[in-house]
């Protein structure tokens, strides 16, 4: 393994670990808005991560373009999904949690 | 195989079982159509397992994306009042059929599938089935992708008549029921502006699947396929196409693929004899050419089959109501 | 059409944009371009009549950029340890925010933005108010909204209507 | 046992599964979903059973005809749903009748 191979692959576990933390967040957390910080954040985080560590394998510099891109999509339909469900949450009268 | 890989295909294929049982037991519809479609990307890992790359795609946008859509708006309009209230639509009734007999379809069942069963294990452990004859084939069909070459050269009769199957069940959803064609939601600008900023990037993706589907994983389903979500995103957010674009020039697009390919084989039939047997020289061209037309034709279709109904019907039912 | 002109540098962009796109997505293949040339045209027509062409200043989105990054990174990293820490500390609350942005395009990329910075959700828009939901209460967003909104007003060449 | 036959195995039983809720759901939108996944099935055991190529490529006829059919499927799945949303508003039910005697 050259230092490359390190590097992509501490980048693509520390990602893995975001992405159950994301997992964990939405068992753990106790409603439906909690649980949606820990999906977008946590899953945007980790997938920006493993993106980052392909691209360091990456043979060409068209991989690494559709790497970014789909890194753009999963954000912009995350983020964009994410809003939506909590807004539908918010008029269907679904309460927030309080500690 | 190794145990690793062993581990992992046993854990997807009971994950799979698993999933399909909930989907088709739990008592709530809604929960058992996002089962269904957490099934259907599962059955995407799978078919990469099997080294079917070709099938993963059209199963994630068709099977798990489309269908999957199909299935929630079929629900929003079985239960109007619910779905907007709440996101759990109420348990349906009778969930499971108390019957008397209810034994009988399970231990029918149950000795149906272990004789499947054995007649899967009892065949041979290695076979090419026609793997040869397309690699044989291959530099003549005009797709260096054995895929695509199975199904716009080899078979291109097969899918000729399933480009036809799928403009028939659009006609038959058009003649049940008309477009509600002003009936817009308002879900709101966020949605609003992700699917108009989204339409031009699918259009690019469905351009870069027709085009890469001649040597790689793709061609006009998957193609077809981001085309038709893009119509459903659209759809979603509210949009709706103007009237003027629901006569002719709809049919046109929705014909133009079965049309384009008919005309090929009648080519085809005068010229060579042999109906979609292409001179090898022209292949390339030709079946970029149907694949073109095809990928339109199967995205507006997939699109208008969301909408549900014929969109001309539209201001005639409001008229008698 | 008054702004017919100051529209096409603008469209401009967006026709390379979608050609790099493109060819990224081909690998850059010369021959691909057969396909390529009608998809970016017609992406960039549907792209017209479905987003009018706005202006934007990519200078301050270049400068938005390391600053999303850093602060999508801490929010990720910030819901992580509370879903790993055992008693889970999360104190959630629902704040209304009033959006100086435009409405349109510059309120939308706030929205979407907002819901990836530490410890906020957008739940509801409506009537330039933005309701977002916090993971932590004693944590003072409304000072990161207001920094937010200010870069995002540079970007989309506007103003923020002092209401 | 090889990669191919484990998936078959999976298939058949997908389809066992779908067979069984197929007979015993009485809502329609639950038959459906039924035989979306009967399908599956099919397509499951078609497409592991291409793959006993060893380390050769898989055959390549069985996955064309597998995407056809998946095309095909989503297209019937379509029409039915809209069966079943003229059934709803003619009857008002989109249940099948239970017992025909009572």
């Amino acid at each position: 393994m050259n230092p490359n191979d390190y590097l992509s692959a501490a980048l693509l576990i520390t990602g893995a670990v975001f992405f159950l933390a994301g997992t964990l967040g939405l068992l753990r957390f106790p409603d439906v808005y909690t649980r949606l910080h820990a999906l977008t954040k946590a899953d945007n985080v980790g997938l920006g991560l493993m993106v980052v560590g392909l691209a360091v394998q990456a043979e060409s510099w068209s991989v690494v373009g559709k790497l970014l891109l789909i890194w753009w999509l999963v954000l912009i339909a995350g983020a964009s999904v994410a809003h939506l469900i909590a807004s539908g949450a918010l008029q269907r009268g679904i309460r927030m949690w309080k500690p | 195989m190794t145990l690793l890989t062993w581990i992992f295909d046993s854990l997807l294929g009971l994950s799979l079982l698993w999933l399909a049982w909930r989907a088709l037991a739990c008592p709530n519809l809604f929960k058992a159509i996002v089962l269904f479609v957490a099934f259907g990307l599962l059955m995407a890992l799978a078919w990469v397992r099997l080294a079917a790359p070709d099938v993963a795609l059209a199963e994630a946008a068709i099977g798990a994306g489309l269908t999957g859509a199909l299935l929630m708006a079929a629900l929003a309009k079985l239960h109007p009042t619910e779905a907007h209230n709440d996101f759990a639509v109420p348990p349906e009734k009778n969930v499971t059929k108390v019957w008397s007999w209810q034994w009988l379809p399970a231990i029918t069942i149950l000795l149906v599938t272990t004789g499947l069963g054995y007649v899967v294990l009892s065949l041979p452990p290695y076979a090419t089935g026609l793997s040869t004859e397309v690699a044989a084939n291959l530099e003549i069909s005009g797709a260096s992708n054995p895929v695509t070459a199975v199904l716009l050269n080899f078979r291109g009769y097969d899918t000729l008549l399933e480009i036809v199957v799928l403009l028939l069940a659009l006609l038959g959803v058009w003649s049940l029921n008309s477009a509600d064609l002003d009936h817009k939601a308002a879900p709101g600008i966020v949605l609003d502006t992700l699917a108009r900023l989204l339409t031009p990037i699918f259009i690019l993706v469905a351009a870069y699947l027709l085009w890469v589907g001649a040597h790689a994983p793709g061609g006009a389903f998957q193609a077809g396929a981001v085309l038709g979500a893009a119509g459903v995103l659209l759809l979603l957010a509210g949009w709706r196409p103007r009237t003027g674009l629901m006569a002719l020039p709809l049919r046109l697009v929705l014909v133009i693929g079965p049309a384009i390919f008919v005309i090929v084989a009648m080519l085809t039939l005068l010229i060579a004899g042999q109906m979609l047997e292409y001179p090898p020289t022209q292949a390339g061209a030709l079946i970029l050419i149907l694949e073109t037309a095809a990928t339109v034709s199967i995205g507006v279709t997939l699109a208008a089959l969301f909408l549900g109904g014929d969109p001309r019907k539209n201001n005639r039912n409001k008229n008698h109501t | 059409m008054d702004n017919s002109k100051t529209s096409w540098p603008s469209i401009l962009v967006r026709a390379s944009l979608f050609a790099l796109i493109w060819s990224v997505l081909s690998g850059g293949a010369t021959a691909s371009w057969w396909i390529g040339i009608p998809a970016v045209l017609l992406a960039v027509i549907v792209s017209v009549a479905l987003i009018p062409p706005t202006p934007l200043v990519w200078s301050e989105i270049l400068r938005f950029a390391p600053f999303f990054l850093q602060r999508s990174l801490l929010g990720g990293t910030d819901v992580a340890w509370r879903a790993f820490h055992p008693r889970r500390p999360i104190a959630p609350d629902l704040i209304e925010y009033p959006l100086q942005l435009q409405p349109g395009l510059p309120q939308v990329f706030m929205v979407n933005t907002v819901s990836l910075l530490p410890g906020t959700l957008s739940a509801v828009l409506e009537h330039n108010v933005l309701k977002v939901h916090v993971l932590d209460r004693q944590k003072n967003v409304v000072a990161e909204l207001k920094a937010l909104e200010q870069i995002v007003a540079r970007m989309f060449d506007t103003s923020l209507n002092i209401s | 046992m090889s990669t191919a036959f484990l998936y078959a195995l999976v298939g058949t039983g997908l389809f066992a599964l779908g067979l069984y809720a197929l007979i015993v759901h009485a809502h329609l939108l639950r038959k459906i979903l039924a035989l979306n996944i009967m399908g599956s099935g099919v397509f499951m055991v078609l497409v592991a059973l291409a793959k006993r190529t060893g380390d050769a490529p898989p055959d390549a006829v069985p996955h064309a005809m597998v995407i056809t059919g998946i095309v095909v499927a989503v297209s019937a799945t379509a029409l039915a749903l809209t069966l079943m949303l003229k059934l709803n508003a003619k009857s008002g039910h989109a249940e099948l009748p239970d017992d025909r005697r009572e």
